[in-house]
């Protein structure tokens, strides 16, 4: 079925990849006219994903703009495309920010501008397509497909250990999600078992109630994947050398983007395809997230290098988003949505005003720098605002989704005057998190203020950076949206929320009760029911031959007979 | 009441906080394009405009209302909802009621004044507009924070101000010292806000479940909702109840904000600002938040005597050391700042001994004549800085500044009188209020002596506050010219002096808003004016509900003594004798027993605040007013002795003997710095580039990223050696290989069942085992006693022994549809066995 | 034994072509010595495209699952058959497509070479059409014979020479272990023909028999598609011979010994006729695939010589083929759609791979070492982006053919009752994991390291369009897989 | 005397086959002559080829026959090619002692 306004997901698809081609047409030579053309077609893409709003109905929440086609009839596998309140604005956060990176590159890049503009495009259309695929094959694909634009981002445009950084990406991050492949099959396989037929529909595939230990080894095969892209301690090693080697633009899409599929990938499929599995690990992922925000700052503010500062602050931002949606309730989990769109301007705009930085003086250490406010003010300024954002300075983007999230892991336990059970909580010790997690509010103002007075306050050495020019127009033209963006996050969260409002509800709730009930009415197939305490397998509720048909009831009865069997 | 006046469609108290934004955002964004004249036109129109509009509405709609029925003294304005997720709504609403109010005409007036005074001040400054665009700003941010309508909102305007703070005091970022001060005063006031936010964190947490609908964190709510009060005294961890830890929270977010023990320690390095800031920020409003915070909160801490206590503790001691520490310090500026926190100590102490009113009139007091103080103290630098000081807060270096400056003097010396508490300037009167609050104190729980050690330590930081002010005065004006640009200085322009003059006048007068309650004396309401106007907002009962058997008793407020005490016998209770109404003039806190001996008098349950003041007759108000006066004039009196011809040889020798140690002690600060140092910024440091060396670069990378990496090429290298060219080798390898591969390959994992059966003897528990794989995926049947019937299904079934015999399994295959069965003796079943039979 | 049937000559066209026009190049040669060759590279494009046709008209004809016995059994008519043959006489004619250039770079034009390579395809469809031991044997035969001879036709390049005599020897080697194998099996059934086999084995009185004759073929297929321990020849046999040859035995050799397996296990000792292990005849192929997966990779992963580090991912490859095969054994429905697409992903990607390494080398020079290709994509994009593209299929990334092939034969594996081989798959998973960073230093060094000296690489157009062919196809079938995998039941 | 010489039956032919086969096994790992390891190559095929003929008699099953007929012509064909690889070879380094082939190698 083709919903409303269908055609707006395959247009913001296609037109990157169309741009991809005609750019890959044009001669070498014309570098101008490749970055015209990546300019144009990534903005174009961002007007048509205006579009999505325009038809998409916050009242209505669940799947919208569903647009499905079948794609391989062997594999059961369909093109299906559809966006929610968790991906919307996800989808939006990447339109919006490809072509300010393009802007913000502009002649940074002098070499094959032109496969460097195909492969930015390749890689935004990998990203949308992740975001917005309603079927685990398509997503798996889009996945992958990203990894290798951004890994020739890494190699031919990087830095000096670009090698080593962009393998040690690939394989990181090949490592993960070959594992998750696995689980896909096993998904898909069982799927089969239960629903009759093989399907790749992540919706229906929800439906399916897997059994309790197929569960946890299959979210632990999701979840390194998708650890690994958060990236969570101790698997974050390779996010500061990859930013690090990468260009701005490599860095700001990686930050900006890339990042939130590790906790898009839990929201979208870890969690509701394996509720029990998500119980099982959510106090793992809980600790470690917390040691990633606390850790990630204390390193963050070891550095030297600006990049790698603002890489490791990405893995304790990042932390707050992966703890969010573990405390399983509305706050932590909007929260932490909006934390991730937060983090995509914020960090985005650190990486783009280091660019800046760089692309006047070609160095990235704090030592080099000083005094800087005193010849770019207006940059100092624009960049304050974006480091005070990303601090979390309430009425900008960044408190929102750092006090929600906070918020959610910290009341995520049952109330004073809770009835018992009433709450579903998977991770241990609410409170004791919430508030180690708080910590990381006074760290991101110490290593970020940190930075900011290296690089801006104290005496300017006129030699070395006397000479460096305010923002151009251009410059200009790329931090202006950005700031814009984040005074509106800050300010004005609620029309955003009432967006995500209802997908969100939906996702809890539903996780809930999984949860509660061992898969109860809300997935009628495959039928769990408890046994010791934990949620084990029932005998298969689909397609029962007529032999057991009978053949249940007399299960029961030696059961049944059980209470009165002490007698003989 | 709720009106809601709009103008443009934006609610007034809306555009209280806009104007000053809008003046900031003027300066900042076009201010290199404006003349100075266009610069500080638009900041002080948008400041006056605010002021105006405050003083329209607090005389206006609200002191109307308030005449009609003091509760409803309240203008309650959403602008729009801010956050909305769940049961969290969050509008961004502004609410003037009576303590706001007070606030923020403190706040805009001397606002309005230091805006007026930099002009002059900051002339020769390049970066005027950002100069004024950072006031203005600040302006927004505490605006925002005093008419907050909930604790979110409240938090916006509390880091504003925070930001605010750390641009202002790093003014001048070429100097790397001054910038590193910004930061620290930012860095320490976050380490507050930590503790601010766990405080909301918790109160949600309690609140959650019964804020429908309205705002969450609202203060109203949280005051006046009867369900969310009994939360408060629910007790949570280590038996304390839920309000201590939620204000004690709060209390150190407010230590942050306010400068207290242990986190004061940013406030004497902020005086590297503008000395218009230190005035502003750091003396008059900013700081002063904490406290406006807790007595907001009142109702919170009401319900806790614990909170309470450490609030008062905290604030004596901060009091007390701050005094200490003023004594060595030979900057203007410092003693000042060190002046600050140990006043900020006084109103802490008064809100500890839930004296709120108290609390809010020396808030206000101080503002005057502190800001008074640093002003003049700007001038004096100002003018010294003319003359050619190099170092114009060194108050060694002036002395005779009288005859320079004369209005500055003038001003400067009725502050110090003010501070000092001597009658009847403004200071007098409020921190009467506090020691007289602090001497009748006796919330339930506390030990009856408590009130009275407050009291006696707030003395002697009087005491101190008193000397070490009038030695600055001495050392600055008395005397002689001890440096040339002394001799030189020169007053300074009337946009500087001006303010001075009215902060003095105010300095003088202000204190006559809240005397003291006397039987005896009856003067006009407005003396009593402050106790009033706050009355509403401010609790004036300890939450605390009265024992069980009183309950019993229950019924009305109040009940006959004499059967309460049958009852209960030591409930607390407010002793009225007689026909009169409850607590109207009671005789003070007692237990029933006590007040059943007079015959027919009644107790007032839970007792009222009043009850306990006015235990406190007129002669001992008197007294104790007696007391604090001549405290004041006693350090007068010695600061006259030691400074009043500059730095006195006997000073020199007592520093050189005896009070040596205690000298150094003073002044560096007790060595905080150092400490602090020592235990947290050295470790932090060391801790984050440790774990960045050892646990990212080494453990992780090299151990185990690269570790692998290089395991498996060794792999590699192995599989490669054995490729080593002979064909023959290659042969010999398909042999062995072969046989090798045959003999593993035998290895077989047959699915089959295991069973146990029950040591009571009844039950035989059955569990598939499928043969390797994740799980049973397979539908499983079980013929239990080989009657060929199926007679269980699932993987894991208990049966009754009886019916188990030699069992078979059946595990169907998913995908192919096969079965396997597996059989095996579970029990041996002989005919005559009477399990058989059945 | 039933009688000879003209009729059934119709079935067997493709093989007739092959067969007629390899013998015609053989003559051909003889009678026009020295001459240029490209009329023969010709006739052999159009005769092995023409047996493609053919094929394909026949597999249309032929009804959806029936098949049909031809010669009394000796071969069977059925769509495997048909899609294989066709896939056969594609790889025939691109390989032929890359040779001349190959040829005249480094001078070993023999004109005969044509012929044997089609007359050794003619022997690769007889296998995909094989019904009997006896058209298996012979199949084998006449492929590896034409084979042997390939790899020697370089006479003066002493590696070429002993790359063959390896080949030969293990190659005979194995062949005696096949025909043993196949006696035993032989004396268990008492008949030749697979479906004979099928029935008789399960009554037979002498398992000991058919267990060591099953283990003898497995040995002997081992070799053909070089599966651990049976490999240690591929590295070398590979490397020894020219690149077209490589390429053709790379592609064309494995896919007929697999074919020959599915036909042979799946067909003779199918379902649990061999009573051995927990999985039949598929418990001495899980060991071997295991192993063979994880050596091929292992090997290639220092490997500093592109066309030996293609042969040990060969070799990985064949692992993954024999997870299929395993699949098929234990039953699981769709083993045999993901195995024949495996193959056709497989054979366009090695065919495209290697013709980029010949397109490389030049004057004699092979130019086979990495740094050689260090800076390819600055002066030779298109080749280089080809390479790419097909490497990425061999690691198996999506969107490319071999992530679907991969995926296709790791989810049949998973199907098999109650995840018997989830642990085959994982390895199999982690392996892929590894072969990404072998496959990408070759990447990383054509596009991130700079140049070290130009030279100017083998241009014809048979070759060009070879590399230019083969990404196309991967691709395409990448994004769509739907139609290839429903080409067979 | 025991029969067990005499009366041969098939037990004998399969046996000797099975040792033929095991020779030719044994001389291929250990001659070092690519000729020698060409012959014992033959004698593998022939141990086979026995095995067959042995078995065919027993089932009384023509087919076997014509594979053996078959198997004979391959392997001529077999050697051939041998033969000529070896040649090659030789020609390359006036040796055929298969231990020195190893220039590929790793």
């Amino acid at each position: 079925m083709q919903g409303q306004g269908a055609f707006v997901l395959p247009l913001i698809l296609a037109l990157p990849l169309l741009g991809a081609i005609l750019v890959m047409c044009t001669p070498r030579t014309e570098s101008t006219l490749h970055r015209g053309i990546g300019l144009t077609f990534t903005t174009a893409t961002f007007l048509a994903s205006l579009f999505v709003l325009r038809y998409y109905n916050p009242q209505l929440g669940g799947m919208q703009l569903v647009f499905d086609v079948e794609w391989i009839p062997g594999l059961g596998a369909h093109f299906k495309t559809g966006v929610d309140g968790i991906s919307i604005f996800l989808v939006l956060l990447t339109t919006f920010l490809m072509p300010l990176t393009l802007l913000g590159t502009g002649r940074a890049i002098e070499k094959h501008v032109r496969e460097f503009i195909a492969a930015m495009l390749v890689l935004e259309a990998g990203m949308l397509g992740a975001f917005i695929a309603l079927d685990i094959f398509l997503f798996y694909v889009c996945w992958e497909v990203m990894l290798i634009p951004m890994y020739l981002l890494i190699g031919i445009w990087g830095g000096q250990r670009r090698l080593y950084a962009s393998i040690k990406f690939v394989i990181y991050t090949m490592v993960g999600s070959l594992l998750m492949l696995v689980a896909i099959f096993y998904v898909y396989v069982q799927s089969a078992d239960v629903l009759g037929t093989s399907t790749t529909d992540i919706i229906e595939l929800q439906r399916v109630a897997l059994p309790y230990n197929a569960q946890v080894w299959c979210f632990a095969a999701f979840a390194l994947a998708f650890a690994i892209k958060v990236p969570l301690f101790p698997l974050h090693t390779w996010l500061p050398d990859a930013h690090v080697e990468a260009p701005t633009a490599g860095s700001v899409i990686l930050a900006g983007v890339l990042l939130k599929f590790g906790i898009f990938g839990f929201l979208r499929y870890a969690m509701p395809l394996f509720p029990h599995g998500a119980e099982v690990w959510a106090p793992t992922i809980a600790v470690l997230s917390v040691i990633g925000i606390i850790y990630g700052a204390l390193v963050a503010f070891a550095q030297d290098d600006v990049k790698k500062l603002v890489a490791y602050s990405s893995v304790s931002h990042l932390g707050f988003c992966a703890l969010g949606i573990f405390a399983l309730n509305e706050y932590g989990v909007s929260g932490s949505i909006y934390a991730m769109l937060s983090h995509g301007l914020t960090t985005g705009g650190l990486f783009l005003g280091i660019g800046v930085l760089y692309e006047r003086r070609h160095t990235r250490r704090l030592a080099e720098y000083g005094g800087v406010w005193k010849v770019m003010p207006v940059f100092a300024g624009l960049f304050l605002i974006i480091v005070m954002g990303s601090a979390g300075l309430p009425a900008l983007s960044g408190f929102v989704g750092e006090f929600l999230t906070l918020l959610g892991t910290f009341t995520a336990g049952p109330g004073p005057k809770d009835v018992a059970g009433q709450t579903v909580t998977i991770i241990p010790h609410p409170m004791l998190l919430g508030a180690l997690a708080t910590t990381g509010v006074i760290l991101g103002a110490v290593y970020l203020l940190y930075m900011f007075q290296k690089v801006f306050f104290g005496k300017l050495d006129p030699g070395r950076n006397g000479h460096l020019r305010d923002l151009s127009g251009r410059e200009l033209g790329v931090f202006v949206p950005l700031v814009i963006g984040i005074f509106a996050m800050g300010l004005f969260p609620r029309p955003f929320q009432r967006v995500m409002e209802p997908s969100v509800a939906a996702f809890v709730g539903d996780m809930k009760s999984r949860i509660r009930e061992c898969d109860g009415p809300a997935h009628r197939y495959g039928q769990m029911l408890p046994v010791d305490g934990k949620c084990a397998p029932l005998a298969q509720a689909a397609a029962k031959p007529p032999g057991v048909a009978q053949a249940a009831p007399a299960a029961q009865v030696p059961q049944a007979a059980q209470a009165q069997g002490g007698a003989p | 009441m709720d009106i809601s006046i709009k103008f443009w469609g934006l609610p007034l108290l809306a555009w209280i906080v806009l104007l000053p934004t809008i003046g900031a955002t003027a300066n900042l964004v076009f201010g290199r394009w404006l003349s100075r004249g266009a610069v500080y036109t638009i900041a002080i129109a948008a400041v006056a405009a605010a002021a105006g509009i405050a003083a329209y509405l607090v005389f206006g709609p609200l002191l109307t209302a308030f005449k009609q029925a003091p509760a409803t003294a309240v203008i309650d304005q959403p602008v729009y909802t801010w956050i909305e997720v769940g049961k969290l709504k969050l509008d961004l609403v502004f609410r003037l009621d009576t303590l706001s109010a007070v606030m923020i005409l403190i706040v805009t007036f001397v606002g309005l004044l230091i805006h007026i005074y930099s002009t002059g001040y900051m002339a020769s400054d390049p970066r005027y507009a950002a100069f004024f665009g950072y006031l203005n700003l600040f302006m927004a941010a505490m605006l925002v924070l005093v008419l907050a309508g909930n604790m979110p909102v409240m938090f916006i305007g509390w880091e504003g101000v925070g930001l605010c703070s750390f641009l202002l005091i790093g003014f001048w970022y070429e100097n790397e010292s001054y910038a590193t001060a910004g930061r620290k005063a930012f860095v320490v006031n976050r380490i507050g806000d930590f503790s601010f936010l766990l405080g909301m964190f918790l109160l949600f947490w309690a609140t959650k479940d019964y804020t429908a609908g309205s705002n969450a964190l609202d203060f109203r709510e949280l005051a006046g909702n009867s369900q969310i009060q009994s939360t408060y005294v629910t007790s949570l961890w280590g038996g304390e109840r839920l309000a201590a830890w939620a204000g004690i929270f709060l209390f150190i977010g407010a230590c942050g904000k306010s400068a207290q023990i242990p986190l004061f320690v940013w406030l004497p390095d902020a005086m590297a600002g503008p000395t218009p800031v230190s005035a502003l920020i750091h003396a008059a409003t900013m700081v002063t938040a904490g406290v406006y915070m807790v007595v907001r909160l009142s109702f919170l801490y009401a319900s806790s005597t614990t909170a309470l206590a450490v609030v008062a503790a905290i604030g004596l001691v901060t009091s007390l050391a701050a005094a200490f520490m003023a004594f060595a310090q030979t900057d203007l500026k410092k003693v000042l700042a060190y002046s600050t926190v140990s006043q900020l100590g006084f109103m802490f102490v008064a809100a500890g001994t839930g004296n709120w009113v108290a609390a809010i009139f020396h808030l206000g007091t101080h503002a005057f004549f502190k800001a008074c103080l640093f002003l003049g103290a700007g001038s004096v630098m100002h003018a010294m800085e003319h003359a050619g000081s190099h170092a114009p807060g060194d108050i060694m270096q002036m002395g005779g500044l009288r005859k320079r400056l004369p209005i500055t003097r003038a001003t400067f010396m009725v502050s110090c009188l003010a501070i000092a508490g001597i009658f009847p300037f403004a200071g007098f009167f409020s921190k009467d209020e506090i020691l007289g609050g602090a001497w009748s104190v006796e919330p339930p729980g506390w030990p009856w002596w408590t009130g009275k050690v407050f009291w006696a330590g707030l003395l002697i930081a009087a005491l101190g506050t008193a000397f070490y002010m009038w030695r600055l005065y001495f050392l600055v004006f008395g005397g002689e010219a001890r440096s040339k640009p002394a001799g030189e200085a020169h007053e300074s322009p009337p946009a500087m002096t001006g303010p001075l003059i009215v902060l003095a006048f105010l300095a003088t007068i202000a204190g006559f808003i809240g005397l003291p309650h006397l039987k005896g004396v009856h003067p006009p309401a407005i003396t009593h004016g402050l106790a009033t106007w706050l009355e509403p907002v401010v609790s004036n009962e300890w939450n605390d509900p009265p024992p069980k058997e009183a309950k019993i008793a229950g019924g009305p407020e109040s009940r006959l003594a004499s059967d309460l005490a049958k009852k209960a016998p030591d409930a607390p209770c407010c002793c009225v004798p007689g026909d009169q109404a409850p607590g109207a003039s009671a005789e003070g806190a007692t237990t029933a027993k006590q007040c059943a001996q007079k015959p027919g008098a009644m107790c007032a349950l839970s007792p009222t605040k009043h009850c306990v003041l006015e235990e406190t007759s007129d002669g001992t108000t008197y007294l104790l007013m007696l007391i604090a006066f001549s405290i004041g004039g006693l350090g007068i009196l010695l600061a006259w002795l030691f400074y009043a011809r500059g730095p006195s040889k006997t000073v020199d020798r007592l520093v050189a003997g005896p009070l040596g140690p205690v000298y150094e002690a003073s002044k560096h600060k007790l060595w905080f710095d150092e400490v602090y140092d020592q235990i947290i910024v050295r470790p932090f440091k060391i801790a984050a580039r440790g774990l960045f060396e050892i646990v990212d670069r080494f453990v992780i990378d090299t151990v185990a990223v690269n570790g692998t990496a290089f395991v498996i090429g060794l792999f590699g290298r192995i599989a490669r050696w054995v490729q080593n060219g002979q064909v023959q080798r290659y042969l010999v390898g398909i042999v062995i290989g072969a046989a090798l591969v045959f003999l593993v390959a035998q290895w077989e994992h047959k699915a089959t069942f295991e069973y146990e059966i029950d040591p009571s003897g009844n039950t035989v528990r059955l569990v598939a085992d499928p043969g390797g794989g994740l799980s049973t995926l397979g539908k499983v049947e079980w013929d239990l006693d080989s009657d060929g019937r199926i007679d269980a299904v699932g993987p894991e079934i208990t049966a009754r022994r009886g019916d188990v015999g030699t069992v078979t399994m059946w595990i169907e295959d998913p995908i192919s549809r096969k079965r396997i069965s597996v059989t095996r003796v579970v029990i041996e079943k002989t005919p005559d066995s009477p399990e058989g039979s059945k | 034994m039933s009688t000879f049937d003209p009729a059934d000559l119709a079935y067997l066209v493709p093989y007739l072509i092959l067969l007629c026009v390899g013998m015609l190049l053989v003559l051909a040669e003889a009678f026009r010595k020295g001459k240029d060759r490209s009329a023969l590279v010709g006739v052999a494009v159009v005769g092995s495209l023409a047996a493609s046709v053919a094929s394909v008209v026949l597999y249309r004809q032929l009804p959806a699952n029936a098949g049909k016995e031809l010669l009394g059994g000796m071969l069977l008519a059925d769509r495997l058959g048909y899609v294989l043959s066709a896939l056969f006489g594609v790889t025939t004619a691109l390989a032929a497509l890359m040779s001349p250039a190959h040829q005249r770079e480094h001078e070993w034009q023999i004109g005969e070479y044509y012929g044997v390579m089609l007359l050794s395809a003619s022997g690769m469809v007889m296998l995909a059409h094989a019904g009997n031991l006896v058209t298996v044997f012979l199949g084998i035969e006449t492929m590896s014979l034409g084979v042997y001879v390939m790899t020697a036709m370089r006479r003066r390049s002493r590696r070429g020479n002993e790359a063959a005599m390896k080949y030969f020897l293990v190659g005979a080697f194995a062949t005696g272990f096949l025909l043993y194998g196949m006696a035993l099996i032989y004396g268990a059934a008492g008949s030749l023909e697979l479906t004979t086999i099928r029935q008789k084995l399960p009554t037979t009185d002498n398992p000991g028999l058919v267990i060591t004759g099953a283990f003898l073929l497995v040995v002997a297929f081992g070799f053909k598609v070089a599966a651990v321990p049976f490999h240690m020849w591929a590295p070398d046999a590979y490397e020894g011979a020219p690149t077209p040859v490589t390429a053709f035995m790379a592609a064309g050799v494995k896919a007929a010994a697999i074919v020959a397996m599915i036909r042979t296990f799946g067909l003779a000792l199918g379902g649990d006729v061999v009573p051995f292990g927990a999985l039949g005849w598929a418990s001495p192929f899980v060991v071997i695939a295991a192993l063979t997966i994880t050596i091929g990779n292992l090997g290639a992963i220092r490997q500093d010589n592109v066309k030996r580090m293609l042969a040990y991912s060969s070799i990985s490859h064949a692992g993954v083929l024999l997870v299929g095969l395993c699949a098929l054994g234990l039953g699981s429905s769709s083993a045999n759609q993901g195995l024949v697409y495996y193959l056709i992903a497989y054979t366009f990607t090695t065919l495209g791979a290697f013709a980029v390494v010949a397109y490389v080398g030049s004057r004699g020079r092979e130019r086979l070492l990495i740094d050689d290709w260090a800076g390819l994509a600055g002066k030779h994009g298109a080749a280089a982006l080809a390479m790419t593209i097909c490497l990425l299929s061999l690691g198996g990334m999506p969107p490319t053919s071999g992530f679907f092939g991969k995926f296709y034969v790791f989810k049949a594996a998973m199907e098999v009752y109650d995840g018997q081989l989830l642990w085959l798959v994982v390895i199999g998973i982690i392996n892929s994991a590894i072969s990404i960073y072998y496959y990408l230093r070759i990447v990383t060094a054509m596009y991130f390291r700079e140049a070290n000296q130009p030279f100017t690489p083998t241009r014809s157009p048979g070759l060009v369009f070879v590399i230019a062919v083969c990404p196309i196809i991967i691709l395409e079938m990448g994004l769509m897989p739907g139609w290839w995998l429903k080409l067979v039941g | 005397m025991s029969n067990i010489l005499f009366d041969v039956g098939y037990e004998h032919f399969l046996v000797l086959a099975a040792v033929l086969f095991l020779i030719g096994v044994g001389g291929v790992l250990v001659r070092r002559n690519a000729l020698i390891i060409l012959m014992s190559v033959e004698l593998m095929l022939n141990a086979a080829n026995m095995t067959v003929l042995t078995f065919a008699r027993m089932w009384g099953d023509i087919s076997g026959h014509t594979f053996a007929l078959m198997v004979i012509a391959v392997a001529a064909a077999e050697a051939s090619v041998g033969l000529a690889i070896v040649v090659a070879v030789f020609r390359g380094r006036r040796n055929v002692d298969v231990d020195r082939l190893t220039t590929l190698r790793h």
